[in-house]
């Protein structure tokens, strides 16, 4: 198991106090608290060998690139990547996948064509594909919910058929935690011949992830959800997706030669990495790494499974309270969603708050799941490597004294 | 953990005005009529008046679906315009958004003054302002449609 | 004048050494060093109140978010926005300028029109007008290029006729240093109808920039050049221009209501920002602002006219040895490229590297350009606040050193 | 400011074989012909070498443009693989890129032992490598051409 006491000493923020009480950080979904080494290559990268990178023959510059370079070689080990050039740095999530949009199904999805993705995702994982298939006339098809928050796939066979062209799915639901089957949906999508993409924003950061094993063609991540810095994130593609890419952003350093008429691109990776990279964050996503496997991706897991387990638990016990998602903590990612009638999840969020506890209220990003559930919004509390089980008996008795509060007054 | 520090926030009478909303039920032949919806925490207004022939609101009705703050500022908004004409409703928005806004709590008075409050939780004030932006909304098109219809019939 | 010693105490990285000397970085127009404040910046934000902003009724999610927008508003009144809601945030120049030719020029260039830009432009303000041209069938036209390194306008009028739907010109170049006289181009864009860009990369750095008194439609600076962090960039859009642009990138964070099948578009400037944005690093530009203001730009100006003058002065004593760009430093930034048939710019680069000093060498993004001059590659020093006169005679005595080296093997 | 310093990069022969580069009229007739590129710094090596009917290097012309580490490394190529086979200019030009990725530094000799000094500054290892890289890519056109005819004309 993690030592979680060690761990939370990692982290200067978690000292903090909120509201006059302790900070109780539950919204590791939104954004994961950063550990001291991370902050420390940062200040490392511009208070000693700041440059911009690529082509400088001055030791600055030097330095900087053989640092982004090798930041990037961890990132490619981290998820199994064939190769460091099969990693292209992105601002986050949403760009890595707008990216396979854009320089990928804009390319090779023709119209009459089929892209899927689940009822699960997240807006940044469904509003490009509207995009594609309304520009290409291609079909958006949506694999829906069954009953546990998992996925429907009764009909897989028949939705994903032989003329879809690319298969989507979100490894780990931010807003039910739900863990999908992205292997199987692999192997449905070689077996018509699409491009089958994973949105790992929820799933990287918290259990070992092998892109190889799983035989996706693309997978997208955030560093700033797994401990790493804002302003950066991933793309891994095969590297023969990405010679079917056209690039996304043109400019400085994606180029071989230009003349006023015309331009050559570079070799990968750099061709999709147009302009200055940010080149400190993705170092700091280098640190985050390291940091992680400091910590052991399989004791991360399990450290979540167990505070996801207890928090599933107690949450069981209140009268009147929904959680959304499998029931079984294997099944799931450590993300709870709650609900009741009682209380509006901002009325949550607020009384929380004062409590010096951060969950997220709302949406979460994925409105037609919402619609789905049947409710406006929720709370959702997620875990990570530095939350203790101490933290989900402060959640927990502050949501019944929430609800308690709201119902009659009393406390 | 201080009670005291909610009820900053969640005062008695926002609990009781959310417990209990006034005036819920909507009224026929609206002279007043808006929505006013937030998409980003699924919080809804519908409000609709009726004006007597002074132009004072003889009837008012409001249904808020949402969070406590906008459920009790709608309904104390309800009691606190009605039997007011149309531009004294105006003046109390404008009292009401100075005060939560914290440019001025003055003009402000009963149990409106309880969302005070909120301002503690400043991502939460858009909640306690819906409602009467829904006034607003309401009043505005009214007053467009009086203009409008005075300018078609000559008098 | 600037108190350049004391500025340097606030450079932690101007106190390294590089091969064994202090190091001289001359490399500012490709990155600026960083402030301690800016630094500081960062670390508060990852120690205090790092959260995902916007949306978050928790105390942290609040603070990241009033910071990021407070920051928004410093740099818009930076550079005399009319509303933070004209500042979108981007990666860095290039992203800003391929979401101009993406989100507006590919909506409203139609085939047979023209955009002109200018025969001075980086690879980021050229290769992108080369798609949306290929792409719409409209004409790319290049102003070109007079002898003394400054545009020639003297068909302005004709090149920039009333079928031109955009003109677009770097502001200061980055190979040249010439200062372009955007105001009259805006004038003439605006004649025509047409929209004006400017490539503000190299200005907004190191002089005063008002972009209402400059009358363009859009401008395009990167953090990182102005000594804030890596991974930050502006675009800022004219109200007007901005409500007329298509997003760029999709997903969450930037729409209003989504359904399986449709979305909605939020409020500007959210609109263009999908994803988690980059919360630290436009804090840490926020407080590169600060940090500049502190200064002031009039002097930072000032100083970089007295500091060109004087090394063109010491440049112009160097038998065999071509500076490039305007000879007057009043009509030029604080770049100075050089070059000479005796010693290739990266030999150049690497004996300058032995005596700590970093000067950036090649084509400088700016390939045709370089065609144009006639040589392969410059060497290029360029300076920002902290550097000095002492600096430049190191500089000057390293390049006299290194030709003599190369030409007779003397020292 | 150690002159020494430089002196490790740009020892004596480099800047010799810069000055005055050998082997630098292109010849006649050639059996392998290659170019090289570098677009990022401009660099450009044109090499051609004619065959004698031993398969050895009978004539070399070659003609580097750029910096010093570039033009060096072609002259001191021509003289290297002069009047060797082709197996062995390749084995030379495997040993040299050993050398310069530090690898292998004991199968080079003579002159070019010079450029090892070069890894030094990283970065400008690939300006030794382009003369080569333009070797390697001319043997093997002219190995696959002699594949491809002895394929077509039985004997
Ligand atoms: C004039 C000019 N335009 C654009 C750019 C591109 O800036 P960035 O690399 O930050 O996107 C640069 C910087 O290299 C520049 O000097
Ligand atoms: C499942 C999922 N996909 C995509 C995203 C978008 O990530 P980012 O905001 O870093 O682009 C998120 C994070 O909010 C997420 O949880």
């Amino acid at each position: 198991m993690l030592d979680t006491a060690r761990i939370r000493q990692d982290f200067p923020i978690l000292s903090r106090k909120v509201n006059g009480v302790p900070l109780v950080y539950l919204d590791n979904a939104a954004t994961s608290q950063k550990p001291r080494s991370v902050i420390r290559a940062l200040v490392d990268y511009y208070e000693r060998y700041n440059s911009n990178v690529h082509r400088g023959v001055h030791t600055l510059s030097m330095e900087a690139t053989d640092a982004m370079e090798e930041a990037r070689q961890k990132v490619a080990d981290f998820v199994n990547a064939e190769s460091p050039s099969c990693i292209i740095w992105t601002r986050n999530t949403t760009e890595a996948l707008n990216l396979v949009a854009q320089g990928w199904a804009m390319e090779h999805v023709a119209a009459g064509e089929r892209i899927v993705t689940t009822a699960m995702e997240h807006h940044s994982n469904l509003v490009p594909w509207q995009r594609v298939a309304r520009e290409r006339g291609a079909e958006l098809r949506i694999l829906p919910l069954a009953e546990d928050g998992a996925l429907d796939l009764s009909d897989v066979n028949s939705i994903i058929d032989t003329r879809t062209r690319l298969v989507t799915a979100v490894h780990v639901s931010n807003s039910l935690g739900t863990i999908n089957p992205v292997k199987a949906l692999a192997a449905r999508a070689k077996e018509v011949g699409a491009a089958f993409l994973v949105d790992g924003a929820q799933s990287v950061p918290h259990m070992p992830v092998d892109v190889q094993d799983i035989g996706c063609d693309f997978m997208a991540f955030s560093g700033h959800k797994m401990l790493g810095p804002t302003g950066i994130g991933v793309l891994y593609a095969r590297r023969e997706a990405l010679e079917r890419m056209e690039p996304f952003l043109v400019g400085g350093e994606m180029v071989l030669q230009v003349s006023y008429e015309d331009a050559t691109w570079n070799d990968l990776p750099m061709r999709f990495e147009a302009g200055t990279p940010n080149v400190a964050d993705a170092i700091g996503m280098g640190a985050a790494v390291d940091y992680l496997n400091g910590l052991g991706m399989d004791r991360v897991r399990e450290h979540e499974i167990q505070i996801t387990g207890y928090a599933l638990d107690a949450f069981g016990e209140i009268e009147d309270l929904d959680v959304f998602g499998p029931a079984d903590p294997e099944k799931r990612g450590g993300v709870i969603p709650f609900h009741t009638t009682e209380v509006h999840a901002h009325d949550f969020g607020t009384v929380l708050d004062r409590r010096g506890i951060a969950v997220r209220t709302g949406h979460h990003c994925t409105m037609p799941l919402m619609e789905t559930l049947g409710v406006a919004a929720t709370a959702r509390a997620s875990f990570y490597v530095y939350n203790t089980e101490e933290e989900v008996d402060v959640l927990v008795d502050a949501v019944k004294e929430a609800m308690r509060y709201f119902l009659d007054g009393s406390r | 953990m201080a009670p005291d520090d909610l009820d900053g926030l969640y005062r008695d009478a926002i609990l009781d005005h959310c417990r209990n909303p006034r005036n819920r039920a909507l009224v026929e032949r609206p002279d007043v009529s808006a929505n006013a919806v937030n998409p980003f925490c699924g919080d809804e207004v519908r409000l609709q008046a009726a004006l007597d022939s002074d132009g004072r609101i003889s009837r008012i009705g409001l249904q808020a679906v949402g969070c406590a703050i906008n459920q009790a500022s709608g309904s104390m908004l309800t009691e606190a315009v009605l039997g007011r004409t149309i531009k004294e409703a105006r003046a109390a928005s404008d009292a009401f958004q100075a005060m939560m806004q914290g440019r001025d709590t003055a003009a402000v008075e009963g149990p409106l003054t309880a969302l005070a409050g909120v301002k503690k939780a400043p991502v939460r004030v858009k909640c306690a302002l819906l409602a009467w932006s829904a006034l607003d909304d309401g009043i505005e098109d009214e007053e467009r449609r009086r203009k409008d219809t005075s300018g078609l019939i000559p008098d």
